[in-house]
């Protein structure tokens, strides 16, 4: 069976429809703002399908490779896929359409132009070019076209961010994108120092060639602290919290649970391909990556345990998530076995959060507002609690989720490297979110007073227009534990192009 | 190698001060003002280095262009309350950086093997017949690296769709109306300036120019006919054919990637033959969509629908 | 040195002296009509006279050509700038020395 | 001191002036500038490096970098100052950021 699907698969380049069936879309939707809604959804589900469709190829032909308009490096640009980006490409697609399959779905009730003038209408075209910046990302095998997706997803994120129209909002989405210029930049600096001395953008033309050099040091620290940057790791997390939480759910679920990954993920691959092969990647940098993780484990699990607001509690969870997702960084010092506890707490972690985002516009529209203190009210529909209880399993770290598995991974590796003050850390931060849900789970099935005579619901709110991709978007983040160990094999596949 | 002469020092002086100038002037008007000469003396510098098309772009993009939207944006929004000082820690743990960061960039850079230092100008020589343009950055720009450009148009396209989602266009500062000199000014200047931007588009293929310098100064011109106030002057009316516009080069970027990708069997990889047009093609295709991307940007917002305006 | 040269590098050393005579006007005089003066006349001639150096170490008659038609063109725009700028200045009650 | 060197250095001096308005000026436009003026350091270390001396052919791919570099960056100044009229427009004071 599968080698009939992969043979039907072969003829088409899965991955130039991925990066420019969004593209075309995001320019569709910007040029026809009618058909914007129809437009967006079509190109997200169908790159969604090109996107499966790679990953399909190479999960069973191995990895993709291709030097873009016939110029092989150095002279051109390569994209190549490896199975580190397949499984990125999987969970941001597949997280992708859901949260636009749900704005289609609740987008009716926004009105299309909000207040101060903003169009609603603006996150078709800026959610498609964003994802055809997320594939492009992660499809990429060249520093500085690294650079310009970077840019484009920066770029849209902060757009998107914006789009809400509220004041607070147009102040995080500047302070977003100041941060942004500023690593962006940064990371240029790197790229500018890496061309100085070698001569070659090209991924793997670098890696046959680099060497320990001031200049190429200079290049590692500057990209290393640059995409910390953009990926909110403590203490470079400012701007995370208020450009995540004052944004329209659907866009926090995006910029979440997809955008902070990216460079993130830029983050592992110069590690593990260019800098540690090198012997570059000392461990003392990599100590401090993993010990800035775990603060950020620490005083996000801490701040969404105190947070006033739902979105604020989400958003500071993300903080901690990403504090794990650093502390990989040194349990990669011989090897890449701590990948799979990464893929899987990056992978969990997309599912988990982009459910919470979008559960939260339905808390809104029910109560009115977010704060924590009133989420005890009974009005609210028992499919927003399941979804808060579900992604919660998954968050936490419970089995059988996907958190779980990670989490597992994760403290395994800890323990096998003899890192016990690590060990301690990630089972404090599971406390410590295990803490900030309980606190709001608490209040969500413990109900106080009596439901309203005439609840002041917005619109039908209690629509599953509103319930449905949130609570199957927390389904499988508890799923994908249950995959077993195909993720890791994925993950597994080398190229050694990329 | 070539050794630093007098000009070079005279040139790196101009430019520190200028930028140092500019970073601590007093008022806003003041920094626009010198970010703009910043720009202008900047281009000298590229001249300097053999690199006439970066010049043309940062003559015009860089210091021309940018300084419009910095102006235009200090009179839409009043400067700060007097500066409240920050902490004296914070100030010198910043300045600290600062030297810090100056001095390992100049060890890294001090470090490199000046004498022989590797680029890829030997290979973009070796492979130019075969880019279908003789102009080597072109040559980089819309056929090595062409992929890179495909995705800068999508940049370009982000950040104009975003200004143009988040609000309304506010009222574009106008010269004074009826003057005869603005008249007098705009009838030779707005022909010349199409002209000349018809002229940097061809020259792009095999002299120094191109499509974004050519959307630069296309876009002079339509700013000109929109501060001049002139009634029907373009981008004043959220139109079909705006927007159509404003997307066009990412479209037809996108149709000469798919129609590669299917019969060429690879992305962007044109056929021998038709390499020339395509390249043409596309900046011509570019040239008109960065002209009313900038009347955009420096419109600060969509313009109203046509309704309003009749 | 051939004599286009010569006289190339006579005209632009004429043409930077109106240059800085025009930089001295726009530092040293008191109110915005006396700068824009200074500016605006310097800057014509002394971009003239360069420009038309320029144009006497030209390739052939069309380099000489562009190069007289970018002076036209700041000839141009300066004058209609420093007409907007006195204009300006006018209305808004600049004109004296501060 | 070679002509290459000296100018990435003084790409290197631009950059390093320009971090302490872009982290630390009140006015949002100031620190705007700022990028901008960090953006041309890194240019002009980009460009220095394509230099190959008086009358030799400069390395294009530097050149096609920093342009690609320039539209990026003035993408990215349109997006901020309309945010700001923006944010300034919806009532937000301006040094709070």
């Amino acid at each position: 069976m599968s080698d009939t699907v992969s043979a039907l698969l072969a003829g088409v380049d899965w991955a130039a429809v991925a990066i420019l069936t969004p593209l075309a879309g995001g320019a569709a939707a910007f040029v026809l703002p009618d058909r914007a809604r129809a437009i967006g959804v079509a190109a997200s589900v169908t790159t969604a399908a090109a996107a499966v469709a790679l990953v399909w190829l190479i999960a069973t032909a191995g990895p993709y490779d291709l030097a873009v308009g016939g110029w092989s490096a150095p002279l051109g640009i390569r994209i190549a896929a490896d199975g580190l980006s397949a499984v990125l490409i999987g969970m941001t697609n597949l997280v992708g359409a859901s949260v636009a399959v749900h704005a289609a779905l609740t987008g009716r009730q926004t009105k299309p132009v909000a207040e101060a003038g903003v169009a609603a209408w603006g996150f078709w075209p800026l959610w498609l070019l964003l994802l055809a910046g997320l594939n492009a990302l992660y499809l990429s095998a060249d520093v500085f076209n690294l650079y310009v997706t970077l840019e484009i997803v920066g770029l849209s994120a902060v757009g998107l961010a914006a789009l809400s129209g509220k004041a607070e909002a147009f102040k995080a989405a500047i302070r977003y994108l100041l941060v942004g210029i500023i690593a962006s930049l940064v990371y240029l600096l790197g790229v500018t120092l890496l061309f100085a001395q070698y001569g070659v953008l090209d991924l793997a033309g670098l890696r046959a060639v680099l060497v320990p050099a001031p200049a190429t040091q200079f290049a590692m620290v500057a990209m290393l602290a640059a995409l910390a940057m953009k990926s909110a790791l403590f203490p470079l997390h400012g701007w995370l919290p208020p450009a995540h939480g004052n944004a329209t759910s659907p866009v926090s679920a995006l910029l979440s649970a997809l955008v902070v990954k990216a460079s993130l993920y830029i983050a592992v691959r110069l590690w593990l391909d260019l800098y540690q092969p090198a012997g570059l990647g000392d461990d003392a940098i990599a100590t401090v990556l993993g010990v800035l993780g775990a603060c950020a484990v620490l005083w996000g699990g801490l701040q969404a345990l105190i947070a006033k607001r739902l979105k604020l509690v989400v958003a500071y969870s993300t903080v901690a998530q990403i504090g794990y997702l650093f502390m990989c960084f040194p349990l990669w010092a011989d090897g890449r076995e701590a990948l799979a506890a990464f893929v899987y707490l990056a992978v969990a972690h997309a599912f988990a959060k982009s459910a919470l985002f979008l559960a939260c516009e339905q808390v809104q529209r029910t109560l009115g507002d977010d704060q924590v203190s009133s989420l005890s009210k009974p009005e609210l529909p028992g499919a927003v609690k399941v979804t808060f209880a579900l992604a919660a399993v998954s968050l936490v770290g419970l089995p059988p989720s996907g958190g779980f598995i990670g989490k597992w991974l994760l403290l395994e590796s800890t323990l096998s490297h003899g890192l016990t003050v690590w060990t301690v850390i990630v089972l404090c931060g599971t406390l410590l979110s295990a803490a900030a849900m309980a606190r709001v789970l608490a209040r969500f099935f413990a109900p106080e007073g009596q439901a309203a005579a005439h609840p002041q619901v917005v619109g039908d709110a209690a629509s599953w227009r509103f319930s449905l991709t949130p609570l199957l978007l927390a389904v499988a983040a508890v799923g994908i534990g249950l995959l077993g160990a195909w993720p890791v094999e994925l993950v597994g596949i080398v190229g050694t192009a990329q | 190698m070539t050794p630093l002469v007098l000009l070079d020092l005279v040139l790196g002086a101009v430019v520190l001060g200028l930028v140092a100038a500019t970073l601590w002037s007093g008022s806003r008007a003041r920094m626009t003002m010198l970010f703009i000469g910043f720009g202008g003396v900047v281009a000298l510098v590229w001249m300097r280095l053999g690199a006439p098309d970066v010049a043309l772009a940062e003559a015009a993009v860089g210091a021309a262009l940018t300084g419009a939207l910095i102006l235009r944006a200090q009179g839409s929004v009043p400067a700060p309350l007097p500066e409240r000082s920050r902490p004296w820690i914070i100030r010198g743990l910043v300045a600290g950086l600062s030297v810090a960061v100056f001095g390992a960039l100049a060890w890294a850079l001090i470090s490199l093997d000046w004498k022989a230092r590797p680029g890829l100008e030997r290979v973009v020589e070796a492979r130019l017949p075969e880019s279908g343009v003789t102009n080597p950055v072109t040559a980089v720009l819309l056929n090595f690296r062409a992929y890179d450009t495909l995705l800068e148009m999508a940049v370009l396209l982000i950040a104009t769709a975003a200004v143009w989602c988040l609000g309304r266009s506010s009222e574009t500062p106008q010269l004074p109306p009826d003057d005869p000199l603005n008249l007098a000014l705009l009838r030779p200047l707005v022909p010349l300036l199409c002209i000349v931007a018809g002229y940097l588009l061809w020259l792009g293929a095999f002299a120094p120019g191109g499509a974004f310098q050519a959307g630069a100064v296309l876009s002079g011109a339509l700013l000109l006919l929109l501060v001049a106030g002139l009634p029907r002057a373009p981008g004043q009316m959220d139109t079909l054919r705006l927007r159509a516009t404003i997307a066009a080069a990412l479209l037809v970027f996108l149709g000469v990637a798919a129609a590669t990708a299917m019969s060429e069997a690879t992305l962007l990889q044109y056929p021998p033959h038709r390499a020339k047009d395509l390249i043409l093609v596309i900046e011509a295709a570019l040239t008109l969509s960065v002209a009313y991307t900038f009347l955009v940007l420096f419109q600060g917002g969509r313009p109203p629908p046509r309704e309003v305006r009749a | 040195m051939n004599w286009a040269e010569i006289l190339a590098t006579s005209l632009f050393a004429a043409g930077c002296f109106f240059f800085v005579g025009g930089a001295a006007g726009l530092l040293r005089f008191p109110d915005v009509l006396t700068r824009l003066h200074a500016l605006t006349k310097a800057d014509n001639l002394g971009l003239g006279l360069i420009a038309l150096g320029a144009a006497t170490l030209a390739d052939n008659a069309w380099g000489g050509l562009k190069v007289l038609l970018i002076w036209l063109v700041v000839m141009l725009t300066s004058a209609t700038c420093g007409y907007l700028l006195a204009d300006q200045a006018h209305t808004s009650d600049l004109e004296k020395p501060k | 001191m070679t002509v290459s060197l000296g100018y990435a250095l003084l790409g290197a001096a631009i950059l390093a002036l320009s971090i302490y308005p872009l982290v630390l000026a009140r006015d949002l436009l100031r620190r705007i500038v700022a990028a901008n003026a960090f953006g041309t350091g890194i240019f002009l270390i980009l460009v220095a490096l394509g230099f190959r001396g008086e009358g030799a052919t400069p390395d294009p791919t530097t050149h096609g970098l920093v342009l690609t570099g320039i539209i990026v960056a003035v993408s990215a100044t349109g997006l901020a100052l309309a945010l700001v009229a923006r944010m300034h427009a919806a009532g937000a004071r301006l040094e709070d950021v």
